[in-house]
């Protein structure tokens, strides 16, 4: 039996199918939830996939990181269920307190659509384990809201803890801080990122690259393996 | 016949929950990034400032102001639930700050 | 005062009303009594005046837009045509597909962030109301002069609103244009276009049938949006006050519009809705009599349904709001509560606000009296027709005498090499990236191609591969000089577009833009570039299937450049065998496909270097355009060509420079035997591509043009890191890279 | 009554062109959409509240705060200077209204 893998629909989420194909692509089932519903129906690990939930009305994961899915989310992750945040989905987590810091506008204010070089700091995650540390990825990157922030202190315990997961190479897009494009918290079972690895799973389709991949085959040998 | 049909949508609307004729009074929260975080909206603000011929502002912050249309008094227990609601949801105290004042 | 009800009018008949205010004229409103027999209530004025308007009747062009219908080519893949929201092509494999592009400029130019954003929401919806689910954006746009202080003010907020709207919405935006002309100075030009997909047996058509069915209006709240001029009639119909403020601007949800989408795609997916319209102009009023009158005719609605967001809007306000985001269905009794369920699920507001009646009329009521009674037909699609006067103009044919071949060109190498630099950094042949940057182009993870690429292509079946693309192309000072010849080459360019890409172009869609029909002359424009239109479109077999007229965009006497922009859409068997723009193997050879004149007139190079428009435009060949699309669609799917890009304005240089950049390689060309290197470079010569072949089809390739008779001409070789033009200049790419890509960032960040 | 949880900021700020010492005065600029416009923000904000726990709130709009440090006295010529400024940048009178208040 393949593992089962959630994909959270918020009203306003954009790239719900988008995830659920990769998870399919990477060999996992994926499993559509219902941000109504507290039941993950026994998934394994759970994806918040980007989109504007809510409309980003408010702040960017505001509003849904109240929805009723999430009390079974939190509650799941603190015990160490693999949790993925994608673009909208980072910012719900960051909402949530399941990752520090917070998510801004960028500082050139712009939406900006491109495609994003990115260093794997940290290859020990549950969504990274198929990359190596260190290795370069390229991935779309598109959003509003994309300026990671956090004190000082957060910040050089993040460093010091190895919880960088991805920084941005050959230029910092959006004026985060440390050049941050994603985290993980201690455990490494929560990920988030602003970049968009769903949409680099296929050669064809977007930047015509498959970097993406890695984060949806890691969490399936590991699920596998468990 | 106005006051007709305004009673109609306050019975029969969704959003609206006070009955006609309740006073509603108006609680003010405003909410600002922290002090020490960059805030590129209101620097692009300043920015712009000396070329449309406005000078001598020193600084320029953006933030966010909520009016809040409160049934029934504003006392403190309705004030203390307000101040959760901004703690909570209106503000990310992570990154922001916030005051709440009822409106004169 | 009293509610005027029909009862009221029908013993009143002397009262003044304000037909003139509401835009009306003497004998339209004469028209509307003698339907009536008896003078229009207050409700139903608004409803005949804003339905007769020009935006909604197209009362001074439907008489040339008919040419589109009468000379449709025989197209088997047409399924609906001109006259539903948007036109549906079948696609194959069961696929059918849906486009349209309408404008949006004077709310633009008002307000342009909220102005853009609700474009882009109307043809979405418009787009949705056909069945289909929308799978992407496009947006052709026009703007004034680039170093203009007022176009610093426009276009950001335009470029915000279409991408604040479409990205949150969740459709990758895939191609469009952005010009720049003085001539659009206070007169921007917004076009959106929107393409949905869906099955055969999904396609949905707005009418209402069956008695007691239920109209059942849903998305958001009513406001007073868009209905500055019906308050003349507010203020009539109510004595306390003075009238509200209505806001002339109306201000986008694309939230509520994700919303929508999902829900009504979930009520389709259960086979819940007879007929459905959006609400897009003129609201209530256009949806209510558009679905009675397409259908059986008859409907009854209780105006006091409405769920409002000001409840101090009266009636006619109400009927006449265009606040966005709203949708009309109709619905069998026994659909009712699982429509409203999905509704509720999705946290839309739904409401019965009426029914199909066995009657002919459309009744609306207030407050249990009735304050419409009309036969739908005579608002909806019996509206007024005016064969207004249309004249060449005096002016014509100085401008056509005024050859730009008599320009002074570059007198030496080291001349013509400044003028490429200068060309390819001009506004208007600049990178566009600044603006497409702010666009998501992945979203729904089925992007193909997007901008920079000639056009947008998207898969629709993730197992067949099956996609479609789009291009969408106009030339507003081509069509000046000649506005027949014009709008057949904005087809033209669009066409070839989509073939260089690979796919087949199939249908049109288009969006027209001029000045005031009331001058003969504009008139006159109108009438050439429609026929040009649909002269065209009958060669080469390519129907309109809809499109949109936007006429008074002039500011004084002053006219905008007619400006037909027309979308073509394209479909391909396998998205694989999609080429793109980019030179990216070294060593490639490349052909330049077709053949170049010395045509200048109303060129880039003409604008650039001389800020000229004069001449005729490049001559028109359709035949050879057909004929160069079917060598680039063989090319793609037998893998005999890696890289493809049609020569439009700015010509083949313009095109070598884009695939360079794009690839990152150079190339070095060789000026053939007896061409002039000046007019190889600049000539805009219709009907060209250049591709890169790899040296492996080099044969197959030459012997296929040679087969079919295109010219095929050898120029060069992909190679090196810069572009060198033996003989003349040599320029490296990082020069170019700057030049092309520094200059908007420059003139608008 | 008003309770207060932000912290002075005024000494490190990047953008700062004030020498220090210099007394600089905050001007504060209130922008809310006019009343008749949508304001989809303050809807979104209105529908959560009750799934959060809190009622009572009849409307919420959302705007911006705008909060100017100024160089020099706030006088009558400075205010209507940036009366200006709201008027003509700070807001978008096409459906923005707007307040300047010194903030005490
Ligand atoms: N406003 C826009 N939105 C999206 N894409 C755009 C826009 N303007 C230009 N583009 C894209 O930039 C590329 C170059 O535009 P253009 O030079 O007008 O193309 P062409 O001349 O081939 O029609 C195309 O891919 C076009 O779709
Ligand atoms: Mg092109």
């Amino acid at each position: 039996m393949t593992s089962r893998i959630g994909v959270i629909t918020f009203p306003g989420t954009l790239d719900d199918r988008d995830t659920q194909r990769a998870v399919r692509v990477a060999g996992a089932e994926a499993v559509p939830l219902w941000h109504r519903d507290k039941d993950l129906k026994q998934v394994d690990a759970v994806v918040l996939p980007g989109g504007f939930s809510y409309g980003d009305y408010l702040r960017a994961g505001a509003i849904s990181r109240f929805s009723p899915v999430m009390e079974t989310v939190i509650e799941q992750a603190k015990a160490g269920m693999p949790v993925l945040g994608i673009c909208n989905g980072f910012q719900v987590l960051t909402e949530s307190h399941l990752l520090p810091g917070g998510m801004l506008r960028n500082n050139h204010l712009h939406f900006i659509c491109r495609d994003q070089k990115l260093r794997v700091e940290n290859a020990d995650t549950a969504w990274t384990t198929d990359y190596t540390a260190g290795q370069e990825i390229s991935v779309p990157l598109k959003n509003i809201d994309g300026r990671y922030v956090a004190d000082e202190r957060t910040l050089d315990m993040l460093e010091a803890e190895g919880r960088v997961a991805f920084r941005y190479l050959d230029g910092n897009p959006n004026g985060s801080l440390r050049d941050i494009a994603g985290i993980t918290n201690e455990a490494g079972n929560v990920v988030g990122l602003m970049p968009h690895p769903e949409h680099a799973v296929e050669p064809l389709i977007g930047t015509g690259r498959t970097d993406g991949l890695g984060f949806f085959t890691s969490i399936l040998k590991k699920l596998v393996n468990a | 016949m106005r006051v007709d049909f305004r009673t109609r949508y306050c019975e029969d609307t969704a959003l609206r929950t006070t009955p006609p004729g309740v006073p509603v009074a108006r609680v003010v929260v405003d909410v600002m990034l922290k002090p020490e975080i960059l805030d590129p909206q209101g620097q692009a603000v300043q920015r712009a400032l000396p070329r449309l011929g406005f000078e001598g502002i020193a600084d320029v912050r953006q933030g966010k102001r909520f009016e809040l249309e409160v049934e029934g008094p504003v006392d403190e227990a309705a004030l203390a639930r307000i101040q959760e609601m901004a703690e909570t949801f209106l503000a990310n105290t992570v990154i922001e700050d916030f005051t709440v004042r009822v409106d004169s | 005062m009293t509610l005027d009800t029909v009862k009221h009018a029908s013993e009143t008949p002397g009262v003044e009303q304000p037909w003139a205010e509401l835009g009306l004229k003497k004998d339209e409103y004469e028209r509307i009594r003698e339907i009536l027999g008896r003078r229009p209530t207050g409700a139903e004025l608004a409803m005949y005046s804003v339905m007769w308007s020009e935006h909604c009747s197209y009362k001074s062009s439907k008489v040339h837009l008919k040419q589109f219908g009468e000379k449709a080519p025989e197209n088997d893949a047409m399924l609906v045509g001109i006259g539903e929201n948007a036109g549906v092509v079948d696609v194959g494999q069961g696929y059918a597909v849906t486009f349209k592009v309408e404008s949006h400029n004077h709310p633009s130019y008002i307000e342009p962030y909220q102005g853009a954003a609700t474009g882009v929401g109307g043809i979405v919806r418009d787009i949705l109301a056909m069945g289909a689910r929308p799978v992407a954006v496009m947006d052709p746009l026009r703007f004034g002069a680039a170093d203009h202080p007022d176009t610093k003010r426009v276009l950001p907020g335009v470029v915000a609103g279409i991408g604040g709207y479409g990205n949150c919405l969740g459709l990758p935006n895939i191609g469009g244009e952005v010009v720049f002309d003085p001539c659009y100075q206070g007169n921007p030009l917004v076009n959106a276009l929107c393409v949905g997909v869906m099955k055969h047996e999904d396609i949905h058509l707005a009418k209402a049938s069956g008695a007691g069915n239920k109209v059942i209006l849903y998305g958001a709240r009513t406001g007073g949006d868009g209905i500055g001029g019906v308050s003349v009639l507010a203020s009539e119909t109510f004595d306390d006050s003075k009238p509200a403020k209505r806001p002339a601007v109306q201000v986008g949800d694309p939230f509520q519009e994700k919303l929508l989408i999902e829900c009504t795609l979930e009520i389709f997916k259960e086979k819940l809705v007879t007929g459905i319209q959006d609400l897009g102009g003129a609201g209530l009023s256009c949806a209510t009599s558009e679905l009675a009158s397409a259908g059986s005719g008859g409907m009854r609605v209780e105006l006091d349904t409405v769920p409002l967001r000001d409840s101090s809007l009266s009636p006619e306000e109400i009927l006449m709001s265009e606040s966005q985001e709203r949708m009309c269905a109709i619905v069998e009794p026994g659909n009712v509560e699982r429509f409203l369920e999905i509704c509720e699920k999705w946290d839309v507001i739904a409401t019965v606000i009426g029914e199909v009646t066995d009657g002919s009329q459309l009744e609306i009521f207030w407050h249990g009296e009735q304050i419409v009674d009309v036969p739908p037909r005579s608002v909806a699609h019996e509206g007024p027709t005016y064969h207004r006067p249309y004249e060449r103009p005096a002016w014509q044919d100085a401008l056509q005498a005024d050859d730009a071949g008599e320009l002074a060109r570059p007198a030496d190498a080291a001349e013509l090499r400044a003028q490429v630099l200068k060309l390819v950094g001009s506004p208007n042949q600049a990178s566009k990236a600044w603006i497409t940057d702010q666009y998501d182009r992945f979203v729904q993870g089925n992007t193909v191609l997007a901008q920079p690429e000639d056009s947008g292509m998207v898969r629709i079946d993730e197992d067949s591969n099956l996609g479609v693309a789009v291009a969408t192309d106009g030339n507003g000072r081509y069509a000046k000089l000649d506005p027949y010849a014009g709008a057949q080459l904005a087809l033209a360019e669009a066409y070839r577009n989509v073939a260089a890409s690979g796919a087949k172009p199939l249908a049109v869609s288009d969006c027209l833009n001029f000045g005031s029909p009331e001058d003969p002359a504009v008139m006159w424009q109108f009438a050439e570039a429609t026929r040009g239109l649909a002269d065209a479109c009958q060669i080469l077999g390519t129907p309109v299937t809809g499109g949109n007229v936007s006429l008074y965009n002039q500011t004084g006497e002053v006219a905008i450049h007619p400006t037909p922009v027309v979308a073509v859409l394209g479909v391909i068997d396998d998205v694989n065998r999609r080429t793109p723009i980019a030179f990216s193997e070294e060593g490639q050879l490349l052909y330049l496909l077709g053949d170049t004149r010395a045509e200048l007139g109303g060129s880039a190079w003409s604008q650039v270097v001389h800020d000229h428009l004069g001449g005729l435009p490049p001559q028109v060949d359709l035949a050879r355009e057909q004929l160069l699309a079917e060598v680039l669609i063989s090319a793609s799917r037998d893998g005999m060509i890696d890289a493809a890009h049609d020569l439009s304005d700015g010509g083949l240089i313009q095109a070598l420079v884009e695939s360079c950049l794009r690839g990152g390689k150079g190339a070095r060309l060789v000026v053939p035997d007896g061409q002039d290197p000046f007019v190889l470079l600049f000539s805009e010569s219709a009907g060209r591509a250049v591709v890169a072949v790899p040296r492996s089809e080099e044969l197959r390739f030459t012997d296929m043009c040679g087969a079919r008779g295109l010219p095929a001409t050898r120029i060069g070789v992909v190679d090196g890191a810069e572009i060198d033009v033996q003989g003349q200049f040599s320029i490296p790419l990082s020069e170019l890279k700057q030049a092309h890509e520094s200059t908007i960032p420059g003139l608008i960040a």
